[in-house]
């Protein structure tokens, strides 16, 4: 098991990395969509890349998911999850969109 | 109050007052032998409140084996209504009723808690563990499970069934279903589903971290495997069906607009979301069905398992495929071609992995030295027969073919195929086999056969015909047919199958009272000759701490391994004196049952809308959580074993040994 | 239980200290698997429901960027000050750590606050959760949120009454570390809720 | 009792006449293999395609399964040279048969597929002839079909003309129903707020029984109707009759209908395409019986007009 959590613990480095990049993040996204003129399936595109981003953002510099003995589960427990949740979410779509 | 119970209890029916009338006497039978031999406290401290995994297991099955006679009933009915053309037996209405309740009960009622409790019996002890990871959680789950179950079958008594198909679509069930029935269906399930999903939680962290040392994912037995997998399953699917449920019951109670016909709902989005949970459902009861019928096989075969890389493998690939098929149930709903033609590939890839899987048991079976005992019967029985429920799968899974086959008697066909020759086998085979483990002795053999070749032949002559009517367009959930269908004949055929099905299963019952009576009592825990750690404990009904001193392990088939080791040393094996150290054991929760009753209560208070006791009902469930919040202040640590206890309880094996 | 051993190292952190720690820390995981699926199977209705917004009104013309932006940095930084929590209570600093609980929780009901206040003005505008497809799956998303918020917020008190009773033992280190994954994930959900509903409500 | 031969007889001639009383169950007239019409027929066909892998497959395994049981089972006179406990796997087996089955399911993709598109079409022999449309609504328990442009609507029966492309354009106006014809091709959905296309023909004379076969509650199992294919003179002095005999379909009776029940066989020369189109509307039965007492809670009527509603189709209702 090894923790690298006592490596900074003097300043929070990566809380006030992790935490300016969401605020950015955020930012962007909203500037992408509302103040851009792209087409409607990039902006999807791009704000969704955005957010999966951020989520990793709080995975990792927020909630530790690469620590304690099992983090190699943990890590697949939660690509498996998003691969689920993205199954869940496109193909409801695409299979509802699809009848006429 | 009086009036709403006067409302709502069903007596107009002979079939129903009688029913009642029996429920209520042996209701009341029940509570005077409690009584009269004073076993309420020994009942409530050694079994409602209890975290041990053992007991937990068998209540699950207690529990799925009263299911099944419900819905075995549920079904006999059904066959008597089907057996002739223009039949009144049943009317239309009951008819609805019944098959609803036997599909919903056989599914989550029956095949789940069966399977799940020979997961709770079986798995700690095969991973060499005292206890599962959560011993509290495990006794909520359990009964949040039961008060589950009784919310749903108390619906047949009380305010009427839900009546529009273990699917229960809508629009049906949402405008054309107005009672309280589907309340009853959505609650019940609602309910017990979350037990379902803290168990998948409970076995996904008890087989990853609390393996015995030594025991690395590779030397894992495949029970353990399949339960690992379905826990995984358990863990991604629950969660659809509890918003599944939950939005549904909003556009009932509240008003919503989810699936209703009205204000831009989509009836339609029920059908999708309930196959995102549905499909890979039947896959979380045929997986640990599959990893009992492995044990098993390898057991009586005498021989490892082969390909035991492979069927991992084929585990997981299975486990995926299985929530990317969901359309294969609706194929029929108007989807484009290029949607339908990806959903029958991706069906159709299933054959491959289950393909594998299938022929690792032969391979198994391939120069080994078989044993016929029960068990094993249920477990041979189950190759050839799944693979005509998986085959007819997968000519259902070719969309273009399935318009025909769609809400026919061939689907029926099929899925008691994969269902009774996959899941309910396995529950009969894994009783039989850990048995001995439960209670002390074996099942008698002899009346084990009667009933294993009653139950097999008369399911082949229930369910073959109903492939042939599927081809003959008999559409399934009519309660009625004429004569002119020509369905006559096969029909007759299947419900006298059926029946020696129903004599099967009161044959395998008896052999519970029997055995329980006249069976020799084992004096040590190798019964069968084992390979896997559940084995090796001393006693044959392994003590509540499971193991004096945790084994550690070298190899697949670990005490196989032991055995043929020992073997070699000494004929004797090694005695391992003494030398045992307190054991930490938890303590019983009754905070978990308490909790459970107020669920029944907020379940039943939402079937009726009555809001005080809802409220009530949250509330209870409220303090139960603060309660069990504040409990933990304490640092509840559970209780020792102390070292004189163990000495005692592993005594049989120095007599023995 | 008692055969996971614990592990004596020194620069582990408290939370993991005990057994019973790495396994409630590890379930936690396993749990937050289940509440992606159960997040996404609502965000499943809501994408396919979009279009019914017959019979009230639009969501583009109720839903005030302002508002959401604010919700956003609030819910945001929540999720900050309760990471700077786990880095005090890391350092053993037990003032530090609840300092920054109670901001957290400051910040999560000024959240709390907010999203009431944004339903009862839609509710004013004619969106309820009864109106129609769109508005039902709305609320629902969002509401669920909103409870997770709540469940949240009632939570770490309770650890917080906890903390201040029995101090920072491997227990109650393990109950903040698991409460505060809890928070961290309520906002991974909120920022697809942002994305998809308010974000992209908005661009339609 | 298990262990002597007698036992053994028994069961195994169970088992045999289990085979028999299945083969003797199958008629050759089974009415799914047994099509009448092209549509059917690229089903059958598909059938039984897949039922020849099928069969082969069911076959070898039992031939296999049958053989390891009756040549491992331990007996007095076991060989023990038979016995192997190690043998763990085999490479090249397992290959094999991951490769196998992988084989089979392309095999049975292909077809499938073309099929799927093939059935979204026309059937090709007729595709010089111009596909007659008939709107098939189910309703609980019957079925009606108007002929929008013959103006006639029929109840419980349609008549099509033989060796004539028909288009059905399937809904409903209350529950999920699905539209079945077994001789003539498979089934599709209807669903109220929803169209769904389907393609079928009958290449001969006769009446083919159809119904709904999803379920619908109470009435479900008597919701069946005559599939009547006339040759195409009878059909047109069929058509020409009914224009000037039958009576017209008011909407009040149109509305009697809304109501859950059984109805007879009936014909009107006009259709309730005029007052309502299930595949735009909803709710349109439902108001009916709201307006009869029949469902507790009205369906309301918004503000902003009901008409509104039904045609602003959101995304996945949207009318083709
Ligand atoms: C335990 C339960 C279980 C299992 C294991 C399966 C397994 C499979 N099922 Fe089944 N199914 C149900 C339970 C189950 N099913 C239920 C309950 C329903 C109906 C619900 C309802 O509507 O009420 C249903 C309905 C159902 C449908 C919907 C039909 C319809 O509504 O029109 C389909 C369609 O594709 C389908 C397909 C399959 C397939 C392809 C498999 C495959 O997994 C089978 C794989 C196995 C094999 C194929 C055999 C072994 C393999 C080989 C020997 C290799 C060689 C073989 C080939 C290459 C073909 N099932
Ligand atoms: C694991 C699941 C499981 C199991 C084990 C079974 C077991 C059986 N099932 Fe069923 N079945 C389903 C799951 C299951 N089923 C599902 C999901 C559906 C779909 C429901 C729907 O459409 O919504 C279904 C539907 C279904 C139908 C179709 C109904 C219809 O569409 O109209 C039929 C018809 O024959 C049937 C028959 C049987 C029979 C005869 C048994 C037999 O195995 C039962 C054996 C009998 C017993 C175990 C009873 C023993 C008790 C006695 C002998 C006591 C007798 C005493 C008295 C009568 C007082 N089942
Ligand atoms: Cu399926």
């Amino acid at each position: 098991m090894e923790q690298k959590t006592e490596k900074h613990s003097h300043f929070p480095w990566s809380h006030v990395l992790g935490f300016l990049l969401s605020i950015a993040l955020t930012f962007l996204a909203v500037w992408v969509g509302l103040y851009t003129n792209l087409s409607i399936q990039t902006i999807v595109a791009l704000v969704f890349l955005l957010a999966f981003i951020q989520a990793a953002i709080q995975l990792f510099m927020f909630m530790h998911i690469s620590e304690g003995e099992h983090k190699l589960w943990q890590i697949g427990k939660m690509i498996a999850s998003g691969l689920i949740a993205i199954i869940i979410v496109v193909g409801s779509v695409w299979v509802l969109t699809s009848m006429h | 109050m009086f009036d709403f119970i006067k409302e709502h209890l069903i007596l107009d029916d002979p079939l129903i007052l009688g029913a009642n009338i029996s429920i209520a006497l042996t209701t009341i039978g029940i509570l005077f032998v409690l009584t009269y031999f004073k076993k309420w406290k020994w009942l409530w401290t050694e079994w409602i409140t209890t975290v041990d995994h053992k007991r937990i297991g068998i209540m699950y099955i207690l529990a799925a084996l009263l299911m099944f006679f419900r819905g075995g009933v549920d079904a006999l009915l059904m066959r008597a209504q089907l057996t002739v053309p223009n039949n009144d037996f049943l009317s239309s209405h009951h008819y609805n009723e019944i098959f609803t309740t036997h599909g919903t009960i056989m599914i989550l009622f029956m095949a789940m808690p069966f399977l799940l409790g020979l997961m709770n019996f079986a798995v700690p002890l095969q991973i060499g563990a005292r206890d599962v990871a959560f011993p509290f959680l495990n006794n909520l789950s359990f009964w949040s499970f039961f008060s589950g179950a009784i919310l749903f079958n108390i619906s047949f008594v009380f305010g009427g069934s839900p009546d529009a198909g273990w699917t229960n679509y809508a629009p049906l069930a949402i405008e054309g279903s107005p009672g309280p029935g589907i309340n009853y269906y959505l609650l019940g399930l609602q309910v017990s589903g979350i037990g379902t999903l803290l168990t998948g939680i409970n076995f996904v962290v008890t087989i990853i971290k609390m393996r015995a040392p030594g025991m690395t994912l590779l030397r894992m037995p495949m029970f353990t495997w399949t339960t690992l997998i379905t826990s995984f399953i358990i863990v991604f699917a629950f969660p659809i069906l509890t918003v599944t449920l939950a939005l549904m019951t909003f556009d009932r109670l509240f008003g919503t607009h989810f699936f209703t016909l009205t204000d831009g709902g989509n009836p339609m989005l029920w059908s999708n979301m309930f196959w995102m949970w549905g499909h890979p459902e039947v896959y979380i009861v045929v997986l640990p069905a599959f990893g009992i019928f492995s044990e098993i096989i390898a057991t009586f075969a005498r021989k490892t398992l082969f390909g035991y890389k492979t069927m991992i493998v084929s585990l997981v690939v299975i486990s995926f495929l299985s929530f990317i098929v969901w359309v294969h149930h609706f194929f029929t709903m108007g989807g484009s071609a290029a949607v339908n033609n990806i959903f029958s590939i991706t069906t159709m890839a299933i054959a491959i992995p289950t393909g594998i899987k299938l022929f690792n048991w032969l391979g198994t079976l391939y120069k080994s030295k078989i044993e016929f005992t029960t068990p094993m019967l249920w477990s041979l029985a189950f190759i050839p027969t799944f693979v005509i429920g998986g085959v007819t799968g997968v000519m259902l899974g070719m969309a273009a073919a399935d318009f025909q086959y769609h809400n026919s008697y061939f689907l029926v066909a099929h899925f008691h195929y994969t269902l009774i020759a996959g899941v309910a086998f396995a529950c009969f085979a894994g009783l039989i086999y850990w048995y001995p483990k439960m209670v002390g002795y074996k099942m008698n053999e002899r009346i084990g056969k009667w009933a294993f070749w009653l139950f097999t032949i008369g399911f082949n002559v229930c369910f073959l015909p109903q492939f042939i009517l599927g081809f003959d367009g008999m559409p399934r959930r009519v309660y009625t047919y004429a004569p002119e269908d020509g369905w006559t004949g096969l029909n007759v055929a299947s419900s006298v199958g059926a029946a020696a099905m129903g004599l099967g299963f009161v044959v395998f019952v008896y052999n519970i009272y029997y055995s329980h009576r006249y069976a020799i009592r084992e004096t040590e825990g190798d019964v069968w000759d084992g390979r896997t750690l559940e084995w090796a404990t001393t006693t044959s009904i392994p003590p509540h701490y499971n193991f004096a001193k945790i084994p550690h392990v070298q190899n697949i088939d670990t005490f196989w391994d032991m055995k043929q080791r020992a073997k070699k040393q000494t004929k004797k094996g090694q005695k391992e004196e003494g030398n045992y150290e307190p054991i930490h054991m938890p303590s019983n929760t009754g905070t978990a049952p308490v909790m459970c009753a107020f669920f029944f209560v907020a379940g039943f208070a939402l079937v009726f809308e009555l809001w005080w006791m809802a409220i009530l009902g949250a509330v209870g469930i409220l303090c139960c959580m603060l309660v069990r919040s504040v409990r933990s202040f304490e640092e509840d640590k559970g209780y020792y074993v102390s070292v004189e206890e163990i000495t005692e309880a592993e005594q049989p094996f120095h007599k023995e040994g | 239980m008692a055969q996971v051993s614990n592990a004596g190292e020194e620069n582990v952190p408290l939370e993991y200290k005990s057994g019973i720690g790495r396994l409630n820390i590890f379930g936690f995981w396993i749990f937050l698997g289940a509440e992606v699926a159960l997040f996404a199977t609502i965000f499943s209705a809501y994408f396919v429901l979009e279009g019914g917004t017959a019979g009230g009104p639009l969501p583009s013309d109720l839903f005030d960027l302002n508002n959401t932006i604010a919700m956003t940095l609030i819910l945001l930084t929540s999720s900050f000050t309760c990471g700077l929590a786990i880095h005090e209570m890391r350092k053993g600093n037990r003032k530090g750590m609840l300092i920054w609980l109670l901001v957290t929780l400051l910040f999560g009901g000024g959240f709390l606050y907010m999203e009431v206040m944004e339903f009862i003005h839609l509710v004013h505008e004619g969106a309820t959760i009864g109106t129609n497809a769109y508005w039902s799956s709305f609320y629902v998303l969002t509401g669920t949120h909103g409870l997770h918020v709540t469940l949240g917020i009632g939570w770490m008190i309770l650890i917080i009454a906890e903390v201040m009773k029995r101090g920072l033992t491997p227990h109650t280190a393990k109950k903040v570390f698991v409460s505060s994954l809890y928070w961290h994930f309520l906002d991974f959900v909120w920022i697809f809720v942002f994305t998809s509903v308010y974000l992209l409500g908005m661009v339609k | 009792m298990f262990k002597n031969r007698k036992a053994w007889l028994i069961v195994i001639s169970s088992l045999i006449s289990l085979v028999i009383i299945t083969v003797l169950g199958v008629r050759s007239d089974l009415i799914v293999l047994d099509p009448k019409g092209p549509v059917g027929e690229i089903q059958k066909d598909l059938i039984i395609f897949s039922l020849y892998f099928m069969l082969a497959i069911v076959v070898i395994i039992f031939a296999v399964f049958t053989f390891v049981i009756i040549k491992y089972r331990n007996r007095k006179n076991f060989n023990d040279r038979d016995y192997d406990p190690n043998l763990h796997g085999s490479t090249k087996l397992e290959i094999i048969w991951t490769l196998i089955p992988l084989l089979i399911v392309i095999a049975l993709s292909i077809p499938n597929a073309k099929a799927l598109y093939d059935l979204k079409e026309a059937p090709k022999s007729t595709a010089h002839k111009e596909p007659i449309v008939i709107h098939a609504t189910a309703v609980d328990w019957k079925w009606i079909f108007s002929y929008p442009e013959e103006e006639i609507e029929t109840i419980n029966y349609v008549n099509v003309p033989e060796n004539h492309p028909v288009l059905f354009k399937i809904t409903a106006a209350d529950s999920m129903a699905s539209f079945w014809v077994p001789q003539i091709g498979g089934q599709v959905y209807g669903m109220p707020g929803m169209v769904n296309e389907l393609y079928l023909q009958a290449d001969e004379v006769g009446t083919y029984e159809g119904r709904n076969s999803n379920f619908t509650g109470e009435g479900m199992a008597h919701q069946q109707f005559d599939f009547v294919a006339l040759n195409e003179e009878e059909y047109s002095s069929w058509v020409e009759e009914t224009k000037e005999t039958a009576p017209k379909l008011t909407e009040e009776t149109y509305q009697k209908l809304m109501l859950p029940d059984t109805a007879e066989q009936t014909t009107f020369s006009s259709t309730h395409l005029e007052f309502v189109d299930h595949g735009l509307n909803s709710t349109y039965a439902l108001k009916v019986r709201a307006d009869h007492g029949l469902i507790e809670e009205p369906i309301e009527d918004r503000e902003e007009g009901s008409h509104e509603n039904e045609h602003s189709n959101h995304g996945s209702h949207a009318h083709h």
